[in-house]
Order: structure tokens, then C-alpha cells, then sequence
């Protein structure tokens, strides 16, 4: 075999002018960040101060933990709604746990259920080939009216001896090891990259040795996990389980994910860095919104307007790609 | 690849930079020592600022938004007391679940309130975190439009020393009137309509009518709850159990039209509808008696625990201990109390700004007492109104 | 052929994708009542210059005239509107309407008054067209969705003469169509040729193209060679002008005899069937380059499908070198078995993806550290060496695969399976849409795993490249094998076409 | 001839099958409702005010698309009715519904095809932007609906609003080049692309025709219910699931065309709605029911050819299912 080596075509400026463009839309979510940021510091003055970063931080780790998983669905082009109603049922059964067996327990037992509602998200649309839209709108009204029946009053206690469990730096140091371990694993390991192939086509991945039907139930699995996880710290962080937990987690996933620069069809262009830099770009929204006055009824309209404008600069329109 | 790093890099080191607590912000303690004991500013106030002066502050307001009538009228209502008061008013209406309440606590307290209130509709688990919250960032807080069920939840805010207290409506007896008053013009049979799954004021609301419906013989078939199309839901009940005369809406009042319209449909002219939360078109069902009974005007609760909060933050709280008040809710039963409320309640302040200054805050009139103001809040009534607004004009 | 204004004339037309140059300067006229063959090897252009004439593709320069006025299509349906009409290999209906739908789809506005369409108009309208074109028994409203590949080809065909084309152009359809279908097409070529119409006829099958055509026009490389009329079309003669250079030996192998580097066999199917394919067996030795050839829906694409476990077997077994059966594609890749697909920009690559993430996403087992870590420096590695060793022109591993030429990708594919460490190789049409100059190159990789041990399943349907290039050439026939001939010099097409038809 | 009629009354039955089943699984439990006329009325009145919804989404959803801003925009409609109604009467009411609606689609198919995102991000764009200008603007004006208005909403005026919408929608659909081509993308796009079908184009045209069936359904929604509240925090999108569940049921009945197939979808579910409250069951439960219904309905369609495949291997007792 004759060892010469790849023949390096020189940069014609065409190339150039389309890696100028590449790197332009990668950096858009970046400058939407830096540009909010350095708007509300001036707006409310107090927006840079370590308790503020703080709150930022607590708010947005459940948003995070949800949206990373989160971009492993939508890699291959599809969407998990039931996300939100799978946390907000994990985190009930997390608080019975922890009433009734031991308070250690609601830990196995939320990602336990978690896993299960995500294997069964898979499971119907791998082996049953159900739509993976009809199906997952289906797990969420069961996964509601359950979490509805389950508790009585409008919320359950978790015991008093948890409130404690929540601090600053446990939350840090588990945030830090989940990032690193969902990057490594949609960056650096088969799992992601074959997810992304599935979001270009089904068919060229399956003849590249991707387990396509394993890998779709995978990405659920994960959500599914990932669900359970975040019900554990909503537990945490609500001080027990309501019926309105988890409600509009699946849609703020969706938005922190387009906000954060991800191509909503999956494939090429999926990134997990879309998750944590969207879910920063939300929640910075939503704080320094309040923070700077705006938190009555322009918040909402804010929001649709700057999510309409980041998609339209973001996303980049090729005629012929057939858009649903 | 670089830039990813880049990011995490930088993100760890600024929240690391906030979990030691250094750097050059005011705020001298850090996170974890502050759990366990906590100071108590009530006694030793003195040294800080002068007993009962009156300061600027900013006050904050959570609410589940102001797209409903009784969400809007309560954010309005509060804004009369926190002016009347010289303080600026901050609101986050994007509250809808337990863990939107507590970030909604957050960015108020980061946005500098000095004082804040929300309801514990999505929940009261979470009311211990933001006890906590705010006790770390000495934020006086209060809620309106709750009840505490759960007895270890009010044990442990009653030593958080920012709680000063709660506002709400005794919904229990507001159900058990109402109900009496559906009777009296003739309901039998009545169906409950939920406006939310275990919301305490509509359950608690709903309380009060099943026992006045027992003591006055009336029964209550059945319970829709939560439904997307109420008129459709109503009319499934109405087949279900056709001898159903009434309809108790434990919230919602603006549902009250779909409500009559089902029982128009199915082909009922003399039925009885009770409900709570005022609506625009409640003056026509009044008139026309399709409507009997409408519990409102209870967005006062907002400007009472306003009141409450400011007195505490102002160092005049009107009692050293927690307290609740009561307040009436407005019952309009016939067109003409509908055509006192238009004319002197439904547009602009119901309480001028001297009004609220007068009877609530020690600092412009050193004789408010708890009593006074109990007093002063037990007759919110039309008529007060009307006099008073009558009186001026 | 009358020396009157041409229906239509093409000047100069340039066109190039990306770095590969798909026609240079190419000039052609068709006359009205002509026949106008057009030949050429895979990627000689002739199916890029018909995807210009009948409006799929613009030139990059050069002019076209239609009845000498200046005539540039912004799509297929102007190009329709004005009578140049075109009907390619791939399906083109859909399957959930009926058949008057798909015949009037585009052009439903004819049959509509103020908004309102009449489809009883349209179906009987469509009846009558389907009459003509010689089908009636197509039913207009029925779904197409219950028809045969062929009756759906010729609904096509219908939908093509909706109004009677000044130019009707067949690109290479005919190899689509069983005999019924091609003897219809062949009728309505006459009646056009009668009515003076004018009908270029695109096709790689030279016996075809002198029965049907007046004139050939041969193209290679993207240039206009030769145009033949009607006394010098001789299939030696085209095959010369189609490949350029005599069909020299050392284009194909030099070897002439079949020769084996071990007789222990890397792949054993026993009675294998499933759809059309009925009990396929053979055995694959090692080193052993082993021809599959045919018509084009005779069974051979299937046999590579279900060996690879794309396809669901009814019965029969596929066996490994060390004795393992296999089911799936991902136990088949395990296996160190390759299979390079012949729709290859939507099957046998990611196309939207960069040169790296192509190349490694079958080994990437084989990259894992500590169980799951793969470090992207071992990525790079890989698909640099085996980039290097193939020599593909690319800017840089990043670069996206659909920048890249036919040839390239095609190498980039085959880098794919190297880089897995593949030992069974099965190529579905390896130079299907490459031009000559890579051709060459990928016989040359192709030799080059023969004499690493490697062996190969080439399925082809040019005769020509299967004899120059297999050890063995197994023959089939409406989805069983009918005949198996050895590598010899006395082998040649005319011997093996006859056990094909 | 008789067999095109066979034909057709094989399908009609095949149309009716379904509802009829669940008619009767519920009738035989509570015969004293499901038996009696007016019961029937007031389910069909209940489909009606579905369907009108569905319809709307119908073209959309035949070419791929799921809008979720439907339920947002057919508030923002209903108050700007509303509104101008209490100047110019119902003319103005009508007026105002049907042009905002229009132009609100309009906006939507405009984002949609402009901004070449896929039709569910659009969705919650719109959908968060037009709650919040509901939210806003329903504070400058008492929502009043007067009797004038509601006509539409009551018992003569839904009827006829149905009956003209069906027509409509039955010819828009079935006999107008917009819906042939509609089903032509639905089926294949590139294909019906290389056909010379403008998708893009089609696509956005589907929202403007939606939008117009959609103000039909503001029309009645107005009046049904009697007054019109806005809804925050995404809470709007919860409406848009059960009409859409509807017209699922419709697109996949293959005996009979999907817009009477829609109607029949909403007749189930409005059956369902009334069932579960005749058993004493939480009228909630409606959409879970629905859900599971549709679950299996679509798992039997999709995995027919592997069933039957099943059920014949077990006869012929062959081997490796692999």
C-alpha cells in the first residue's frame, strides 16, 4: 500500500468565507450570553455578586441536568416530552421513599423509577415503532394524573432531618462530575457520536455498525435517568414534591437547548455544550428580568421575542433540507 | 474543543470564587455557616436604625402571573399599599410550579427586596426553603391567600424572626356561606367544579360547602376537577346526574358563563350557580339570575400583607409575634350590589394612599395598633367603599 | 435528420462540483424525429448534461437554445411546461395518492374552475393518457401505493406524456424495467420519432442504444467525443471511444489467471433466501476477488444487503472465516466484514458529516481506552493513515463529506472498512458515478487488498469492469445463481450476457 | 356499478365502526344516558367545537407539521372580537376574530417558512409571544360577550358554522390543486418537490388556510363558552392536545377521507370524555384514555404486517424468528 501521504487542497476563499460563518454561529450563543450579562449589570448594578451567581446556579442545576440529557434526544432528531411529568413523578416517589423506607432510599429509588419511565419511552417507539411524538405526549398525561393521585394536599413534606442535605458545595461537585460525565460521554465515547448519526440518517448508521433500535432506547433510557435525577434535587430543592413540579421542565429544556446554539433536527451540528450555555442563557434571563423590573407581564414576551431572534441568527438555511 | 474548556473553566472558577465567599461583595458569611443559628434582629434593631423610621425599600411580589382576573387585581391591590408607603414595587409573575416559587424568591432578594410575599399555591413544602432564604438575607417575607396545613411547616417559620405573618380569607366559612346562600335560593343538588388539584384555598373552600351542604341536606354528586373545556365537562355531569340543579365553582368565577351555558343546553332554566373570583360579565348573570352567588374582591389580601411586611421591615411591626388576619371577601348577590361594586370599587384604588397611611402604618400615625388595623380590615366592605369614596366626592 | 433549427442545441456547457469538473465544453443538437443516443462510462456527465437540459441542474456556463430561442429552466416542471420532458432510474411517484394524482401532481390547475378541481375530469383524463401511453390496465384511482415497481415506472412514464414532449429524455430507465415495460417505452419512441418529435436516450447498454437510436453522441471525462451516425454505430468502435484509451490491459488486472492466496474460506452462505433471492450458495476463499453480475434487478444488490444483515432472511445462514454465523450488521462489522452500499451518498456514508467521523465510526471499539474513553487523538490517527494510504484530496479531516467528489467519497468508504480492519469486503457498484482518472485508483486499492489476503464480493453491473477485475464470476438470474465462469483470457462479455437475459 | 356502491358502503361502516364500538362498550354500562337523544345532541354539540379546532391544524398536520401556537392564537383572536364587537357590534366581532386570526397565521407560516425552523420550535415561539400580548391586552377592556355575539357559539349558530366549515374543509381538501398537492408532500416531499410542487410555499399557505378554519373556530369558541381568558407560561398548549389527538385518530382511519375521519376521532374522544364521567371516574383521565386509545390504534397499524407475519409462523411452526 503505498504510504503518501493525503493530498491538502489549499484554502480557497470560498472555504474560508464558510468557516467564517461556522465559527459566526457557534458564537452567537456566546455573545447572547456576555451581551445579557453585561446588560443587566448595568441595568440592576448588583447582577455580578457572588450570592447572585449563586442563585443563578441553583436555579439553573435542575435545568441542566434535565437539558443535557436532553440533547441526547434531540442528536437524532427527535423530542422528549415527558420529560417534566417523568421528574415531577420521580420526585414524588422520591419523597415517599424518603418519608416511609429511609431518606438514603429516595435517592436509588428516583433514578431507579426515572430509568424505568425512560426504558419504557424507548422501549414503545424501538419495539412497538409507535411515533415518538404520540408516545411521549402519552407518558406524560399518565406520568400527571399519577403524580396528581399520589399526593394529597396541595404538597408532601419530605423529612425535616433532608433540609440539610442541600448545600452549595455538594451541588457544585455533583454538577462538575454529571458535566463532565455527560460530555465525555456524548463527546468522547460510541454513545453520542452514534446518536448523531442517527439524527443524519437511520439508514447510513445502521450500515456503519450503529445499533439503531439500541441506541434510540438508550438516548431515552438516559433522559429517563436523567429525569429521576432532577426529580431527586427538585426533592431537594422544594423541600418535598408538588403536583405543579416538573411542570414546564420540558419546554424550558427545549427552549435552553435552542438558545444555547443546538440545530433542533439533530445530526452533524449537535452539541452537548448547547445544554449548559442554554440553560445559562435562560436563567440568566429569567433573573436579571426580575432583577432589573421587567418581572410582570414583558418577561414572558422578552423571552418569545430573544428565543424568535436567536433562532433566526443561529440557524442556517439550506432551501432543499426538508423542513417538518 | 478549546472553546468548551474554555467555559467550563471559567465557570467552575466563579462559583468557586462564590462557594469560599471571598472576593470583594458585602455579603460577609458564607453559605454554610449561616444554617444553623440564626440572629435575631428583632431585639437589638436599635443599634442599625432608628425604631419605626420610615425608609425607601423595595418590595417583591410572586404571583402565577396576571393573564387571570383575580392574578391581576392582586398584583394592582398590593402596588396601592407599597406606594401609599413610598417603597418601589418589584413582581416576578412566572411562578407557576414549587421550584419557579423559590427561584422567583431568589431573584427578588438578588434584585435588592427588601420584603416579599407569595401564596403557597404550588405547594407549601417549599415554604421552609424560602424561610431559610430569606432569613439568610434578612428579607422580612409574608403570604397571602394561605393556610399552613401541615403543622411542622408552621412550627418551624414561626422562629424564623422575617416571617411576620399571613393574610387569607376564611376560605372555610367563604364556602359554607356561599353554600347557604345557593340553598336559600334553591339549590338541591349541587356539582362541584375545581379550578386546580389540591390547591388548599379551592379544597379548602370546597370544605366548607360539603359540610354546609350536609347540615342542609343538600347532595353533592359530584366533582369535576381541572377540566380544559369546563362547559364540555359540566354537560358530561349534567347527563351523568340530570337531577343537578346548582353548580359550586370553587374558583375561576369567569368560568361561570360556560357553566350556565351547559345547563341552558341541557335544557334547565332555574339552576343556581355559587362562585368565587369576580369576572366582567358577572353584573348580566347577576341580573338575569343565572348567577347567584360571587365571592370576590379578595385581592385586598395583597395589600393587607403589604401593610404587614412594610410595618416589620419599618421596625413598627404591629406585633412581636406572628400573626394572621382575616379578611372579608365581597359577596355580591343581587344586580345592585354588583352596581355599588362597579361604581366604587371596580375602577382605581379601592383605598387612597392617606386612607392606607392613616389606618395602617404606625409611622405616619402613631396610634395604629394591631387592633386598630384588624379592625380597619374587618370592615372591607362595598358599603365602606362606597361611603368613603361617597364621602369624598 | 432535416438540416431545419435543432428542438434543442446545447453551446459550451460547463458544470463542476465542488473540485471534480462534470462537463467541459460540451455542444450537442438534436434534431426533430431523431433518436439521439448518449453514452458514456458512469460519471462521463451524461446523466449531468440531461439533469441541464431538462432543468434539474444549472450549467455552470454555456447557453441552450430551444427551437433556436435562448431556453435556461429554472426547474423540471418549466422545463415540462415547455416540452422537455425527462424520466430518470430512481421511483419517482408517491405512494399514497392514486394515480391520477401522481400523474397531474404539479399541474392540477388545468382541471380547476374558479378553485374548484374537478377530479372526475382528472381521473378520466388520466385513463385516457394511461390508454395511450398502452397501460389500460392501470386503474387512475387507484392508489399507487398497490402497484408493482414497474407499473408505478411506467405511471411515470404516462405522467410524462401528459403533453406531448418536444424532447423526451430516458435516463437509463430501461435497466429499471422488465421486457413488457421496455417494449412500451420502445413503442412510444417510434410513435414520437413518427409525430417528429425528438427523443434523447441516455443508457451504458451499447446493443440497446443501436437498435433504438439514429445517432450516439459519446462522451468521457465531461467531453464530447465523438457523435456516430447511423452506419458507423459498432460496439467495438463505441467501447474505445466510451473508455478512451483501447481497453488497455493494465486498466483492469494484468494477471489472467485466477489465483487465490489461501483456499480457506473467509465467508460460506448456504441456501440463503429471502424476497426474490432463492437458495444462495457460495463460498468466498481468501484473497479471492469474486464477481457478482446481472441485470440490474436480477438478485445481486440483495445477495450483499442480506450477507451484510440488511435485509430480513427467511432461511439459510451466512458463516465467517472462523466459523461464526452472522445476523446483524453490527455483528457482521465485528466480524471484520465491509459493506460498501450503491446509493452511496444516503447509505454508505453520513454525508452531512465531517471526513473523521465517517471514517472512525465503525472501529471506534477498537479506539476505547479503559473500556470507554475514546481520545480523539486516536481518532485523528486513524483517519489520517488510512486517508493518507488511499491518498484523498481533501482540506482537512474536518472537512464536510459533501464538499467531496464522487471518487473521494468513495475512498473515504473504503478507508472506512480498512480502518476497521476489514478482511471480507462486499462493494455494491464500487465506480458507480466516478470518473475514469479514480477508477483506476480504486482497481488499483482493489488489487492492492487482494494481495493483502483481504478477499472481495464485487457486485457490478458493468460487464466489462466484472471480467477485468474477479478471480470468479458467479452469474445470476431473477434471484438465483444460473452459471459461475473462472478468470481466463477467452472470457468475454458476449459469453456471460447470455445467461443474464 | 354495484360494486363502486359496495365499495362505498364498505367503507362508510368501516368510517363508523369505531365510534359505534365505543357507543355501545358505554351505552351497555350506563344505558339510561347513552340511549337517550338529547345526550346524543349535546356529544355531537362537544364534537363540533373539537373538530372546528382540528380541522384548523388538519392541513398542517397532513404535511408534517405540529403547531402548538393554535390554542394562543384563538384567544388573542376571540378578545380582539371581543373588543370591536363593543363598537361595532357583531359585524365587528366577526371582523375583528377572523382578520387577527388571519393575520396571526400569517406571522406564524411567515416565522415557519422564513426562518426554516422546524414547525414546533415556531410553535412555542408564537405560542410564548402571543399569551403574553393576550395577558396584556385583555386589560385594556371589559371581556363582556354579549348575547349578540354569542350566537355562534349556541345551539343554531354552531350547528351552521359546522356544516359551512365542513363543506369547506371537504372541498379545500379533497377537490382544490392545494389539497392534492398538500397530500402529494405529506406523502413523498422530495418527490412531489421534483414534481415541481413549491413545498415551502404550500407550507406556509397551510398555516394561512388553517388560520381561516382556525377563526371559524374562535367564532364558536367565543360563544360556547362565553368568555375568553388568557393563559400564561405555555399553559395554551395544553388546549391543542385533544383536537389534536382527534384528528391523529382521523389521518389514520383508512376507510374514509381524514376530514370526516377527524370528526369521527372527536366524536370518540367526546364519548370518552362523557363515559369516564358516567363511570364516576375523574374527568381528567380523559386525555390519558385517549392516549393509551391511540397508543394501541397506531402500534396495531404500524406492527400489522409483523403480527400477521406472527400469527402465520406459529401455523407453520418454521424456525429462527431472528
Amino acid at each position: 500500500m503505498s504510504t503518501n501521504t493525503a493530498v491538502r487542497t489549499k484554502k480557497s476563499d470560498e472555504d474560508k468565507k464558510l468557516a467564517f460563518k461556522k465559527a459566526l454561529s457557534t458564537a452567537i450563543p456566546y455573545l447572547g450570553l456576555l451581551i445579557l450579562i453585561v446588560l443587566f449589570q448595568i441595568l440592576t448594578g448588583n447582577f455580578l455578586t457572588a450570592s447572585n451567581l449563586e442563585a443563578i446556579f441553583d436555579q439553573g442545576f435542575t435545568l441542566l441536568i434535565a437539558s443535557m440529557a436532553g440533547v441526547f434526544v434531540m442528536a437524532t432528531g427527535n423530542l422528549d416530552f415527558s420529560l417534566g411529568a417523568n421528574a415531577g413523578f420521580c420526585c414524588v416517589c422520591a419523597t415517599l421513599a424518603a418519608t416511609y423506607i429511609h431518606p438514603i432510599a429516595s435517592i436509588p429509588v428516583a433514578i431507579i423509577v426515572g430509568l424505568i419511565v425512560g426504558m419504557v419511552n424507548g422501549f414503545a417507539q424501538t419495539v412497538l415503532r409507535l411515533p415518538s411524538f404520540i408516545a411521549c405526549l402519552c407518558m406524560m398525561f399518565i406520568l400527571t394524573a399519577a403524580t396528581q393521585s399520589l399526593i394529597t394536599g396541595s404538597s408532601i413534606m419530605m423529612p425535616v432531618s433532608m433540609m440539610f442535605w442541600e448545600t452549595f458545595a455538594r451541588k457544585l461537585i455533583f454538577g462538575i462530575i454529571y458535566m463532565a460525565v455527560m460530555i465525555v460521554m456524548f463527546k468522547y465515547t460510541r454513545v453520542g457520536k452514534e446518536l448523531k448519526t442517527l439524527g443524519v440518517s437511520p439508514e447510513a448508521a445502521r450500515q456503519s455498525g450503529v445499533n439503531v433500535k439500541k441506541r434510540i432506547f438508550l438516548a431515552y433510557a438516559i433522559t429517563g435517568l436523567a429525569a429521576g435525577i432532577a426529580g431527586f434535587w427538585f426533592m431537594l430543592r422544594t423541600g418535598g414534591a408538588a403536583t405543579t413540579t416538573g411542570q414546564t421542565t420540558t419546554s424550558d429544556v427545549i427552549i435552553a437547548v435552542v438558545f444555547g446554539g443546538m440545530s433542533v433536527s439533530g445530526g452533524a451540528s449537535s452539541k452537548i455544550s448547547a445544554a449548559i450555555l442554554g440553560t445559562l442563557i435562560v436563567t440568566v434571563l429569567n433573573n436579571g428580568m426580575v432583577m432589573a423590573g421587567f418581572g410582570g407581564d414583558p418577561q414572558q414576551l422578552v423571552k418569545g421575542l430573544l428565543f424568535l431572534l436567536v433562532i433566526a441568527v443561529s440557524t442556517k438555511r439550506d432551501p432543499n433540507v426538508i423542513i417538518k | 474543543m478549546k472553546k468548551l474548556l474554555a467555559l467550563l473553566l471559567a465557570l467552575a472558577m466563579v462559583f468557586c470564587l462564590v462557594a469560599c465567599g471571598g472576593g470583594n461583595d458585602e455579603e460577609p458569611e458564607t453559605p454554610d455557616d449561616s444554617q444553623g443559628e440564626t440572629e435575631d434582629p428583632g431585639t437589638d434593631d436599635g443599634g442599625e436604625t432608628p425604631a419605626g423610621e420610615q425608609k425607601p425599600f423595595k418590595y417583591g411580589f410572586i404571583s402565577w402571573g396576571t393573564a387571570d382576573e383575580h392574578g391581576r387585581t392582586l398584583a394592582a391591590a398590593t402596588q396601592w399599599a407599597v406606594e401609599a408607603a413610598g417603597g418601589e414595587f418589584v413582581m416576578d409573575g412566572s411562578a407557576v410550579s414549587a421550584e419557579q416559587t423559590i427561584a422567583a424568591a431568589e431573584n427578588l432578594i438578588q434584585g435588592g427586596c427588601d420584603i416579599i410575599s407569595f401564596c403557597t399555591y404550588a405547594g407549601e413544602a417549599s415554604v421552609p426553603q424560602i424561610s431559610k432564604l430569606c432569613q439568610e438575607n434578612e428579607v422580612y417575607w409574608t403570604m397571602w391567600d394561605t393556610t399552613i396545613a401541615d403543622e411542622s411547616i408552621q412550627e418551624m417559620i414561626n422562629q424564623d424572626p422575617y416571617f411576620v405573618g399571613t393574610a387569607n380569607e376564611d376560605q372555610y366559612s367563604a364556602g359554607y356561606d356561599t353554600m347557604q346562600k345557593m340553598a336559600e335560593a334553591g339549590a338541591t343538588d349541587v356539582i362541584v367544579v375545581k379550578y386546580g388539584v389540591n390547591i388548599p384555598t379551592c379544597d379548602d373552600r370546597c370544605e366548607g360547602a360539603y359540610d354546609a351542604a350536609e347540615e342542609l341536606g343538600i347532595n353533592m354528586l359530584y366533582e369535576i376537577v381541572a377540566p380544559e373545556d369546563y362547559k364540555a365537562a359540566m354537560q358530561n355531569a349534567l347527563v351523568a346526574y340530570p337531577e343537578a340543579n346548582a353548580a359550586f365553582l370553587a374558583g375561576s368565577g369567569t368560568q361561570s358563563t360556560a357553566v350556565s351555558a351547559a345547563f341552558e343546553e341541557a335544557g334547565k332554566s332555574d339552576y343556581v350557580i355559587g362562585a368565587f373570583d369576580y369576572f366582567d360579565s358577572m353584573g348580566e348573570m347577576l341580573q338575569d339570575g343565572s348567577l347567584k352567588v360571587i365571592n370576590g374582591g379578595h385581592m385586598v389580601t395583597g395589600t393587607f400583607t403589604a401593610v404587614m411586611g412594610i410595618n416589620a421591615f419599618f421596625g413598627t411591626p404591629l406585633s412581636e409575634e406572628k400573626y394572621s388576619i382575616v379578611i372579608p371577601y365581597l359577596t355580591l348577590t343581587s344586580y345592585e350590589d354588583y352596581e355599588l361594586y362597579i361604581e366604587y370599587a371596580s375602577e382605581g384604588a379601592a383605598y387612597t394612599s392617606e386612607e392606607l397611611q392613616q389606618n395602617c402604618f404606625p409611622v405616619f400615625n402613631p396610634d395604629v395598633t394591631l387592633e386598630s388595623f384588624q379592625e380597619f380590615v374587618s370592615n372591607w366592605s362595598i358599603e365602606d367603599i362606597a361611603a368613603r369614596k361617597g364621602a369624598e366626592a | 435528420m432535416g438540416a431545419s433549427t435543432p428542438v434543442v442545441e446545447v453551446k459550451n456547457i460547463y458544470k463542476s462540483f465542488s473540485s471534480t469538473r462534470a462537463l467541459q465544453d460540451v455542444s450537442l443538437a438534436v434534431y426533430p424525429g431523431e433518436v439521439r443516443g448518449l453514452i458514456g462510462e458512469n460519471g462521463s456527465g451524461k446523466s449531468t448534461l440531461s439533469a441541464i437540459i431538462s432543468g434539474n441542474l444549472k450549467a455552470d456556463e454555456g447557453s441552450m437554445f430551444l427551437f433556436g430561442e435562448p431556453y435556461a429552466p429554472a426547474n423540471s416542471f418549466e422545463a415540462s411546461e415547455k416540452g422537455v420532458s425527462m424520466i430518470v432510474q430512481e421511483q419517482g411517484t408517491i405512494s399514497t395518492v392514486s394515480v391520477a394524482a401522481n400523474i397531474f401532481a404539479g399541474r392540477e390547475s388545468q382541471f380547476c374552475k374558479l378553485g374548484i378541481l374537478n377530479s372526475k375530469k382528472l381521473s378520466a383524463e388520466a385513463q385516457k393518457l394511461l390508454d395511450k401511453v398502452g397501460v389500460s390496465d392501470i386503474k387512475a384511482d387507484a392508489p399507487v401505493a398497490g402497484l408493482s415497481f414497474e407499473d408505478r415506472k411506467l405511471v411515470e412514464i404516462a405522467r410524462a406524456f401528459y403533453k406531448l414532449p418536444e424532447l423526451f429524455i430516458v435516463d437509463e430507465t430501461t435497466t429499471a424495467l422488465p421486457q413488457k415495460g421496455r417494449n412500451i417505452l420502445y413503442g412510444l419512441i417510434k410513435m414520437l420519432k413518427k409525430e417528429g418529435k425528438s427523443v434523447l436516450f441516455i443508457s451504458h447498454d451499447i446493443d440497446e442504444l443501436i437498435e433504438v437510436c439514429d445517432t450516439v453522441t459519446i462522451l468521457r471525462d465531461g467531453r464530447f467525443i465523438a457523435t456516430l451516425e447511423e452506419g458507423e454505430m459498432e460496439a467495438k468502435k463505441m467501447k474505445e471511444l466510451m473508455v478512451g484509451r483501447e481497453v488497455a490491459d493494465n486498466f483492469y488486472r494484468n494477471d489472467s489467471n485466477c489465483t487465490c492466496v489461501a483456499d480457506k474460506p473467509m465467508l460460506t452462505v448456504k441456501d440463503l433466501s429471502c424476497g426474490i433471492l432463492k437458495d444462495i450458495s457460495f463460498e468466498l476463499k481468501t484473497g479471492e476477488i469474486l464477481g457478482l453480475a446481472g441485470l440490474s434487478d436480477c438478485g445481486i444488490h440483495e445477495v450483499g444487503k442480506a450477507i451484510f444483515g440488511l435485509l430480513h432472511r427467511e432461511s439459510g445462514t451466512v458463516t465467517v472465516g472462523d466459523g461464526t454465523q452472522i445476523h446483524t450488521p453490527s455483528e457482521a462489522i465485528k466480524k471484520r466484514v465491509g459493506f460498501m452500499s450503491k446509493n452511496r451518498d444516503t447509505e454508505s456514508m453520513l454525508i452531512s458529516m465531517n471526513i473523521q467521523e465517517n471514517v472512525v465510526l465503525p472501529s471506534l471499539d477498537h479506539l476505547k481506552v479503559a473500556g470507554f474513553f475514546i481520545p480523539p487523538k486516536k481518532e485523528k490517527e486513524l483517519a489520517s493513515e488510512w486517508c493518507g494510504k488511499l491518498n484523498v484530496k481533501m482540506r482537512d479531516l474536518k472537512q464536510s463529506c459533501a464538499e467531496l467528489s464522487g471518487g473521494n467519497k468513495q475512498k473515504i468508504v473504503l478507508a472506512k472498512w480498512l480502518g476497521n480492519g476489514s478482511e471480507v469486503f462486499i462493494l455494491d457498484c464500487p465506480t458507480r458515478g466516478i470518473d475514469i482518472g479514480v477508477k483506476e485508483a480504486i482497481y488499483r486499492i482493489m488489487e492492492d487488498l487482494k494481495s493483502q489476503g483481504k478477499s472481495i464480493i464485487m457486485i457490478s453491473e458493468e460487464l466489462p469492469e466484472v471480467i477485468g477485475m474477479s478471480d470468479r464470476i458467479l452469474v445470476m438470474k431473477d434471484g438465483r445463481i444460473v452459471k459461475e465462469f473462472d478468470r481466463g483470457p477467452e472470457l468475454t462479455e458476449n459469453s456471460i450476457i447470455q445467461y443474464m437475459i | 356499478m354495484n360494486n363502486k356502491a359496495l365499495n362505498i358502503v364498505k367503507r362508510v361502516l368501516l368510517a363508523i365502526a369505531l365510534p359505534a364500538i365505543v357507543y355501545l362498550i358505554l351505552g351497555i354500562i350506563r344505558p339510561d344516558i347513552y340511549f337517550s337523544f338529547n345526550t346524543l345532541i349535546m356529544q355531537l354539540t362537544q364534537t363540533m367545537k373539537l373538530t372546528l379546532v382540528g380541522w384548523a391544524m388538519l392541513f398542517g398536520m397532513s404535511v408534517g407539521l405540529f403547531d402548538f401556537s393554535v390554542g394562543s392564537r384563538i384567544i388573542l383572536a376571540g378578545l380582539v372580537g371581543i373588543h370591536m364587537s363593543q363598537f361595532m357590534g357583531v359585524i365587528g366581532f366577526v371582523l375583528g376574530v377572523v382578520v387577527t386570526s388571519l393575520i396571526l397565521a400569517g406571522i406564524t407560516g411567515a416565522a415557519f417558512a422564513g426562518l426554516r425552523i422546524p414547525s414546533i420550535i415556531t410553535g412555542y415561539a408564537m405560542l410564548l409571544i402571543f399569551e403574553s400580548i393576550a395577558t396584556i391586552y385583555q386589560k385594556k377592556f371589559t371581556v363582556i360577550v354579549t348575547d349578540n355575539i354569542a350566537i355562534f357559539g349556541k345551539a343554531p349558530g354552531i350547528y351552521v358554522l359546522t356544516i359551512v366549515a365542513f363543506v369547506l374543509i371537504y372541498v379545500v381538501f379533497n377537490n382544490t390543486k392545494f389539497g392534492y398537492q398538500i397530500k402529494a408532500i405529506g406523502g413523498n416531499e422530495a418527490v412531489a418537490r421534483s414534481m415541481g410542487i413549491k413545498a415551502v410555499q404550500l407550507k406556509l399557505l397551510t398555516y394561512i388556510v388553517g388560520g381561516a378554519f382556525l377563526s371559524i373556530a374562535a367564532l364558536v369558541e367565543v360563544g360556547y363558552t362565553g368568555s375568553v381568558t388568557a393563559k400564561t407560561s405555555m399553559q395554551s398548549m395544553q388546549s391543542c392536545f385533544t383536537p389534536m389527538m382527534g384528528v391523529m385518530i382521523g389521518m389514520n382511519l383508512a376507510s374514509c377521507n381524514p376530514v370526516v375521519g377527524s370528526f369521527i376521532g372527536s366524536f370518540c374522544i367526546s364519548i370518552v370524555g362523557s363515559g369516564l364521567v358516567a363511570l364516576g371516574i375523574e374527568s381528567r383521565l380523559q386525555n390519558v384514555v385517549v392516549g393509551l386509545f391511540l397508543l394501541v390504534f397506531l402500534g396495531l397499524k404500524g406492527n400489522s404486517d409483523r403480527l400477521s407475519h406472527l400469527f402465520s409462523r406459529k401455523k407453520k411452526e418454521a424456525v429462527n424468528i431472528n
